[in-house]
Formats: structure tokens, sequence, C-alpha cells
């Protein structure tokens, strides 16, 4: 048996069943958690009354059988398609959405390597699949991720939901090159695109993290992260209020409940992601057993929880983003990205560059790597606040083609005998 | 692993495939697309290539080749939004006047 | 090798040439069910020709799988008569022609590939195609132009490619140093340890754009601005904007035409 | 006619927004250090079928976390009992003739007891087609049929939610502590509001 798992080939199928199972069971419990995040929020308790199919009488287990309650439901209603949709594509869309935000863990280096006999030989790397590409991986599978969306939309028939569709294609497109900017710092400052080593490069610089290098960067990831997942303020795809829940208004029963869960897989996801290039991946200083030498499987458990944690603190970000911030309106939002994200990011990009040239990410003190970091961070921060403060105060889309209020102001108040016209 | 030549006949197959569509099909968006098709064709073409004479250089011109396919994505797509805008219509037979 | 071998594959264009014929859309009954018979034979036999004379190799089959992938769904972009279908068939052409990239050991240009067509340029036609045509299908696109013509000057163009392959090898084991990039870590002493895990092809194609070709990136950078700038030029909406906004007009149609998106 | 007073001046909108306002930064991290505390705060959520809040009358009513304000609560019927335990109600069909929802249907009979002259046989309330209006409260000249507390009336069918006379007999024993009869003098006509009268001894039936 332990031969057998010494296989590469064979340990991924392992983990893939592990972890789609481990994945699949967050994301039930994301969707529980959010409602009692949204709850706590508001003052309220939250869903806390379904326990587990009536055992144990009288105790509720604080609702922890909601996301099973809600996933029967789910099943157990009608299948609806709309007499006008285009079957095909309305059928395929949520599966498509479901796969595509699933696949991305393949990539994700969970633990480090495991040394399954303890012979002090390492047998296998806990993670499904290290290809040459790697972090590029992530980028095409974030790339592909606007189709369920934009073809769900198309393929209901319905203008609302073409709406949200078409939002959500300028915005994946234009929060795709933000993203591809932050990963690229990563990528120059460690020097690397396989996830595994820039885990490896962060702990072996001393255990910088690049979020303690690179801050804004890591910001910027964050917040093209919330705009790839259409999560709000970013939810302009599903925005409820004017679009009565957008690329999804036409979908029922469990092709609903796929694009749910694909938008909670790729939170889940995209945590990770966030997490291994900023976050150090697995590793905590301090906590004996979260090196890159120790091995055994209990190491790489206690690695996996470390990671497991760091997710968990990220997802919950998420969800108190949701849950604080209203929607962007969509000019706002492209304005965010096309004149405060992407020259952020060029600045970021252009300071990775001039690190790598002085050598600084390959240092071995600790010290260059945090000075020129944070310096350079506050030098690019401070660019941008004067770019902004020059700039003249930004009046755009409605509010630009209001006409001013100046029929009420007191400088041209009208006179009294035209006021009941005024009104 | 497929061979070189079987490479080159796939990408021949491809450009063939881009070529009926561009004349034929009788939708602007559908015309690019097919142009998009003989892109593919010649970057199969170059990757195989590069391989028969054991260098990256076709893949190098592969990448090249996605930004000229971006560019002409661009500019044609703004061009058929500009002309779907005055006709109301992507049939390419509406510009029929502009042959002179 | 057969001798009739290109003989048998001029015959088998003929036959894919005829299935697009029958498969393209026409006003008249359609004809595209025997067309995609004939077209999937054609594919099929030129799978099953390959596969007879080559030499027996490591992920053949998956080649094999993902060239019929790619030749099944450009026919359907060529064929299909609605035009979101279209853009969709064409992503699986560019995921099946990545797929063989991957094989070939090509992974940068495969993984740039999926992001640049099918991430960006795809969506946008995508996009602009939803915008523009609400219904499923227009009258335009359901006939086809001088479809025996085009088929026609099609397979000829395609069997004089093909008739350049000439002393390629067509159907041959592969070179034994090929690393199938795919199956890196079906084999446990690959994946050992890290000093195992070299740099590899996108390494390799960094060094090639920076060092060799970098005044053609960056003459290739220069292009996309061009692009960017002109396409904005083309396409920029021509609103008129009221310098002072009249405030008898009511809210929210000042200065506004009527935009056609 | 619209006077200078009657004008609000809105503050203009285009106002200039300073620099950190327009970053917007500041402000969503304020956002969130709101939202954050506010997870902390004390639940407002009264978990219902285990906590109640208790039906309460008088002191300070407008208190929302204490207990439900009773006093102008139009829940379950009831229908009272005079003091000598007998059904009040005098079956005049003017509670019948004032609901909106049609759901009230008396019988009425020849009184067995010599104050009045009719009383009720049947009393029937259809709980699931009433709207809680209040008007037969308002219709009934004897006081007979008033609006309780009671707020969750639930059951598992619906002649279940058929209110006979005895069910809405039950409802004035139960709740009678709480709210007591408006006013319990003014039953039947003979003597009724003399504070010597002394009542007829119940014969026949109890209700």
């Amino acid at each position: 048996m332990l031969d057998l798992l010494k296989n590469q080939l064979l340990f991924s199928g392992l983990l893939i069943a592990v972890l789609m199972g481990a994945i699949n069971l967050g994301v039930a419990y994301c969707t529980f958690y959010e409602r009692k995040i949204s709850a706590w929020i508001q003052n309220r308790e939250g869903p806390n009354r379904v326990g587990f199919f009536g055992l144990f009488w009288g105790f509720h287990f604080w609702g922890y059988g909601q996301p099973m309650a809600d996933g029967l439901k789910f099943l157990l209603k009608e299948e609806m398609i709309p007499d006008k949709a285009d079957k095909p594509l309305y059928v395929m869309a949520p599966a498509i959405s479901f796969i595509v935000s699933t696949i991305g863990i393949a990539v994700i280096p969970w633990g480090g390597y495991l040394d399954i006999d303890a012979d002090g030989i390492v047998d296998v790397a806990c993670q499904v699949a290290n290809p040459d590409i790697g972090l590029l991986y992530v980028l095409g599978v974030g790339s592909l991720g606007v189709y369920g969306v934009v073809l769900g939309a198309w393929a209901s028939n319905n203008k609302y939901s073409l709406f949200g569709g078409i939002r959500a294609a300028a915005q994946m497109l234009s929060y795709e090159i933000p993203l591809g900017l932050a990963i690229l710092v990563v990528v120059l400052s460690c020097g690397e695109v396989r996830l595994e080593n820039i885990v490896r490069a962060q702990i072996e610089g001393g255990g910088t993290w690049n979020v303690f290098v690179h801050p804004l960067a890591f910001f910027l990831l964050f917040v093209t992260q919330l705009a790839e997942t259409n999560r709000a303020p970013f939810d302009m795809a599903e925005s409820e209020q004017e679009l009565v829940g957008g690329f999804h208004t036409e979908y029922g029963a469990l092709k609903f409940a796929l694009f749910f869960l694909s938008e909670y897989t790729h939170m889940i996801i995209n945590s990770a992601f966030l997490c291994v290039l900023f976050l150090g991946g697995w590793h905590f200083p301090w906590i004996p057993g979260l090196g890159l030498e120790d091995t055994a499987w209990w190491a790489v458990l206690a690695k996996m929880a470390m990671l497991g944690t760091k997710i968990a603190g990220c997802v919950f970000v998420y969800m108190w983003i949701r849950w604080t911030l209203p929607r962007f309106r969509f000019d706002q939002l492209m304005r965010l990205a096309w004149k405060g994200l992407i020259p952020t990011g060029l600045g970021l990009v252009a300071l990775a560059v001039v690190m790598t040239y002085f050598g600084i990410p390959g240092s071995e003190s600790v010290w260059p790597k945090l000075i020129w970091g944070l310096g350079g961070n506050a030098a690019v921060l401070f660019m941008v606040v004067l770019v902004v403060g020059m700039s003249p105060a930004g009046v755009t889309g409605r509010q630009a083609n209001m006409p001013p209020i100046s029929l009420l102001s007191p400088a041209k108040r009208v006179p009294r005998a035209d006021q009941g016209t005024a009104n | 692993m497929a061979t070189e030549g079987q490479l080159v006949i796939l990408g021949a197959a491809l450009f063939a495939m881009g070529l009926v569509g561009f004349l034929t099909r009788r939708n602007l968006i559908i015309m690019f697309l097919c142009t998009e098709l003989m892109f593919q064709g010649v970057l199969v073409n170059l990757v195989a290539m590069g391989k028969i004479h054991g260098q990256l250089d076709g893949q190098v011109f592969g990448v090249f080749l996605l930004a000229v396919a971006a560019v002409e994505a661009a500019v044609a797509l703004g061009l058929v939004v500009l002309l779907f805008r005055r006709r109301g219509s992507l049939a390419p037979d509406v510009w029929a006047i502009m042959q002179g | 090798m057969n001798a009739s071998l290109p003989y048998l594959i001029y015959a088998l264009f003929a036959v894919g040439g005829a299935g697009i014929y029958l498969a393209l859309p026409r006003s008249g009954r359609s004809t595209a069910v025997p067309g995609s018979i004939l077209g999937l034979a054609a594919v099929g036999m030129f799978v099953a020709v390959v596969a007879k004379y080559a030499l027996p190799s490591e992920g053949a089959g998956f080649s094999y799988l993902f060239s019929a992938m790619a030749l099944i769904g450009a026919g359907r972009v060529v064929t299909h008569p609605k035009a979101v279908y279209c853009v969709l068939y064409f992503v699986l052409v560019i995921i099946s022609v990545s797929m063989l990239l991957v094989l070939q050991g090509a992974e940068f240009l495969a993984i740039a590939l999926i992001v640049v067509y099918a991430g960006a340029i795809l969506v946008t036609y995508a996009f602009v195609l939803m915008l523009s045509q609400q219904s499923a299908s227009v009258p335009g696109d359901v006939r086809s132009r001088e479809p025996f013509l085009a088929v026609l000057a099609g397979f000829f163009t395609m069997a004089c490619i093909a008739g350049q392959v000439g002393d390629l090898p067509l159907a041959a084991a592969p070179s034994s140093e090929q690393v199938i990039r795919l199956a890196q870590h079906g084999e446990a002493d690959q994946a050992v340890m890290p000093e195992m895990m070299v740099d590899g092809n996108t390494a390799a194609m960094g060094a090639a754009l920076m060092t060799k070709y970098v005044v053609t990136l960056e003459t290739t950078g220069v292009l996309l601005l061009v692009a960017l700038v002109g396409a904005m030029a083309v396409a920029k909406k021509r609103v008129p904007i009221e310098e002072s906004p009249d405030p008898e007009k009511p809210l929210g149609q000042v200065g506004r035409e009527a935009a056609p998106f | 006619m619209i006077t200078e007073d009657d004008i609000i001046i809105v503050d203009d909108m285009r106002r200039d927004m300073s620099l950190t306002e327009r970053f917007y930064l500041p402000q969503i991290a304020q956002g969130l250090s709101v939202t954050l505390r506010r997870m902390f705060t004390k639940r407002v959520t009264l978990q219902y079928p285990e906590m109640r809040r208790e039906p309460k009358l008088e002191g300070d009513l407008t208190d929302p976390h204490s207990q439900l304000n009773a006093s102008r609560y139009r829940g379950v019927h009831r229908l009272n009992r005079d003091p000598d335990g007998r059904v009040a109600c005098v079956a005049c069909f003017m509670c019948e003739t004032a609901c909106p929802a049609h759901c009230i249907h008396i019988d009425a009979a020849e009184s067995p007891w010599p104050d009045r002259e009719k009383y009720p046989a049947k009393f029937d309330i259809d709980e699931l087609r009433c709207i809680y209006c209040g008007m037969c409260e308002e219709a009934c000249p004897v006081d007979a049929i008033e609006l309780t507390y009671e707020y969750d009336l639930v059951g598992n069918t619906r002649n279940e939610m058929i209110f006979d006379k005895g069910k809405l007999l039950e409802v004035f024993d139960e709740t009678c502590q709480i709210k007591p009869r408006r006013n319990p003098r003014i039953t039947g006509y003979a003597g009724t509001g003399s504070p010597d009268h002394q009542p007829a001894r119940p014969t026949g039936e109890q209700h």
C-alpha cells in the first residue's frame, strides 16, 4: 500500500478525490457561513435550526445541517428550461462554470513534499500537478471563467440576463489585466512560475512573505479577485436590484445550485492562490513542523491545516466585504480598473523589475527586501496619490449629466413669483 | 505524439477550413472568426516546423502571432461595431456599394 | 510506408470537402446531417489511416483525439448557422490545439493561446455578437455564398500544402528525448525532488523572447499600443458633450444620443 | 402657495471631494470596522418557539426589547363569559353583519336564562378567513366578543382552525387573567349595570 502511494500519479489521484470532497464540503459551509456572517453583521442569529436528520432530538447543532437541507432542496426542485431558451447552451453553462472554477485546484501546493515511509527520502509532492507553466495555468483557467456566465446569460433569452452577461464579460476582461500585473510582480520577485517554488522562495528568503515586500500588489490581487469572482462590491453580473439576479435569473434547481457552487468554489480557489502567492502558502514562522525540511505525514497535515486556515481567513474577508460595501456603478468599476488599478499595477511591475535588477530578491538578508519593497510601495502609492490629487475631482456618469441643483441653491434662487413652476 | 507531418496536415486542414468559411459565410463576425481559424492553422504549422528544426523559434513566432491576432481582433471588431452602427446589420452585402 | 498513402489522403480530403459542402448552411432543404456524417467519416478515416501507419508511441492516442476534436470543431465553426455556436466551437478548436501544443512540449504557447484567444479575443467576439445580434441566427447566416467554389478553393489549397509535406515523417515514432510534460508526474522518479524540476519550456521561451527577439517583442508591444489607439479611435462613440447642461431638460437625457448599443 | 420657508436647500452634490474621500479606502476601512464591531454586539433575535415575548398591557409599552405590547394587539378571538360563567353573547348578529370577511357564523336559539331573549346555540369563527380587523369587537353591544393578544395561532388542518363556541370560551378562560373582560357588567338586558343586581342562576347548559 505504501509503495503504491509512492507513485505520484496514484497519489495525485487520491489527492484529487480528497480535495474535491473537501472543497465541496467547504463550499457548502461557505454558503452557510455567508448567511451566518450576514446575520451577525446585521445583529441577527442566522440559520441555526437544521440539525442532522432529526438525530439528537431537541438539539440543533447550531444549524450545521443547513447546507445539506439546501442541497436536498435544490436536488428535489423541478428542473425547468424556459421555452425560448437556447437549450444546449442553457444546460451547458452552469456545468462550464462549475468545471472551470474547480480545475484550479490542480496546481495549488497543499503541503510541500511528503515522505511516506519516513526514510528521509521524499516520495511524492503534495500537489496534484506541478506543471512547468504553474502560474500561467492559473491565468488560463481564470480567463475561461467568463464563459459560464456569458453563455448562461445569452442562452436564457432574457434581457436582464443578457445585461448581466455583457457586464460580466466587460468586467472580467478589464480586471484580468491588473490581475496579470499583480501576478507578474510575484513572478519577478520570486523568479519562478511554479507555485511550489514560489512558496519555497518566500520561505527561503527569511520568511519574508510577498505580502510584506509587496503589500500593494497583494491588495491589487485581492481586489481583482473580488471582481473575477463577481463578488460584492463587483457583482455587476448579478446585481439583484437592477437585473433581478442577472445572468442566473432564469435558472432554478440544480442548475442554479451549480452556478452558486461555482461562485463559492471560485472564492476558495482564489483565496488559495492569494495565500500561495502572497501569504507564504502553508508556511508559518515560529510553528515547528511547517518548514521546508519537515516532510513527515503529520507535518504535511499541519501544513494543509495552516493553508486551510489562511484560506478560511481570506474567505471571511470576502464575506465581510460583501456585507459591508454597496455595489459600484458600472462606469466607476471601469474607471477603477483602467485608471486606478492598471497604472498602479504597472508601477508595481516597474518596481519589481528595478528590485530584480539590483538583485534584491536573491539577497540572504531580510532587511534589503523589506526596505526596498516597502519603500518602493510607498513611492508608488505616493505617485498615485499625487496623480489623483492633481486630476480634477471626477464627476462622472449620471452626475455629470445632471443639471446643477442651482435652482435651489442660495446663489441662484429664483424669484419668488416663479417658485410655483420651480417645484 | 503526433509527428511533424501530421501536424502540418492538421494545420493545412485548419487553414483550408478557415478559408472556406471566410469565402462562404455572410456574417462579418463569423468571417473574422474564420480568419482566426486560419491563424490557428498557421500556429500549428509554426510549432511543427520549429520542432522539425529543433528550435524554439517556431514557438516564439507563435507568441508574436498571438499578439498580431489580438491586434487584428481589436481593430476588426472596432470596425465591425462601427459598420453595424451605420447599417444595423452584420451582413457584408449591405456594404456592397463600396465595391466602386 | 505505403506508396498509395498520398492518394488515400487526397481522397479523404475530397470526402471531407464534400462533407463541408453539404454541411454548409443553405436556403433550401438542409443537408447538414449527411454532410456531418461525411465530414466525421473523413476525420475518422484520416485518424485511422495515420494510426495504422504510425508506430505505437506514447501519447499518440491523445494526439489523435485532440486532432480530431480540432478538425470537428473547425468544421462546425465554418458550417454552424448560429453565430454564437461558431464562437463556442472555435473555443473547442483553441482548447484542442492548445492540448496538441502541450503534447509537443510547447506549454507556454499552449497556455498563452488559451489566455489570449479563449480568454480575451473570443470573449470579445461573443460580446460584440451578443450586443449586435440578439436572435440566434439571422437570414444572412443561413445562406452561404458560392459554397461549391469556396470548398473547391479551400480544399485545393489544403491538398497543395499537404502535398508539400513530402519527406516529412507523416507516420513515425517520436524521438525518444521528447518528454511528455502531461505525463511528467506519471513516473515517480521525475517528481521526487526539487532538483528534478529543471527549467522547462517557459524559461527557455522567456530567455529567447528577452534576448534574441527582444526587438521583435518591443515592436509587438508598439503594435499593440497602436491597435489600442486605433480601436478606440474607430469605435469611439461620438457624443456631443454639452459644456453647460441645460437645466430645463429632464434628468438623464442631457447631451445623450440614442446609442445603438 | 409655496413660501420661502418651504424650500429645503439641498447641498450641491458636486462639491469637491477631499483627497482621502476620492481614494475611498479610508471610508471603506471605516465601514469595515463598523460591520466588524456589529458582529460582536448583542443579537436582537428572539428564538421564537423557545423564547417568547410575554404580552404586557401596562407600563412602558414602547420599549421594543422588553415585552410584547398587547394593549392594542389583535390576535385570536375569544367569547367572553359574564360574571356567572355563562356565555355573554346575546346572538344579536351584529358581529356577523359587521364582519368584512364573513368568517363568523351564529345560530341563535332561545335563551334558557330569563335575563335575555336569545343566546348562541352555535358560534363559529373561521380563523383562517378572519382578517383580524376588530370590527366584530367594535360592533358587539355587550362586549361579548373580543380579540386577545394570542399571536401564535397554528393548526394542522383547516377544520381545526374553525373555532367553535367551546373553544372560543376556552380562549377566554386562558386569557382573562391577563386581559380582563372590558366591561363585565353589560350582559343581557335585565338589571345590567346595577351593582346590586343578582344574576339568575344558570339553568340548562352552562355555556
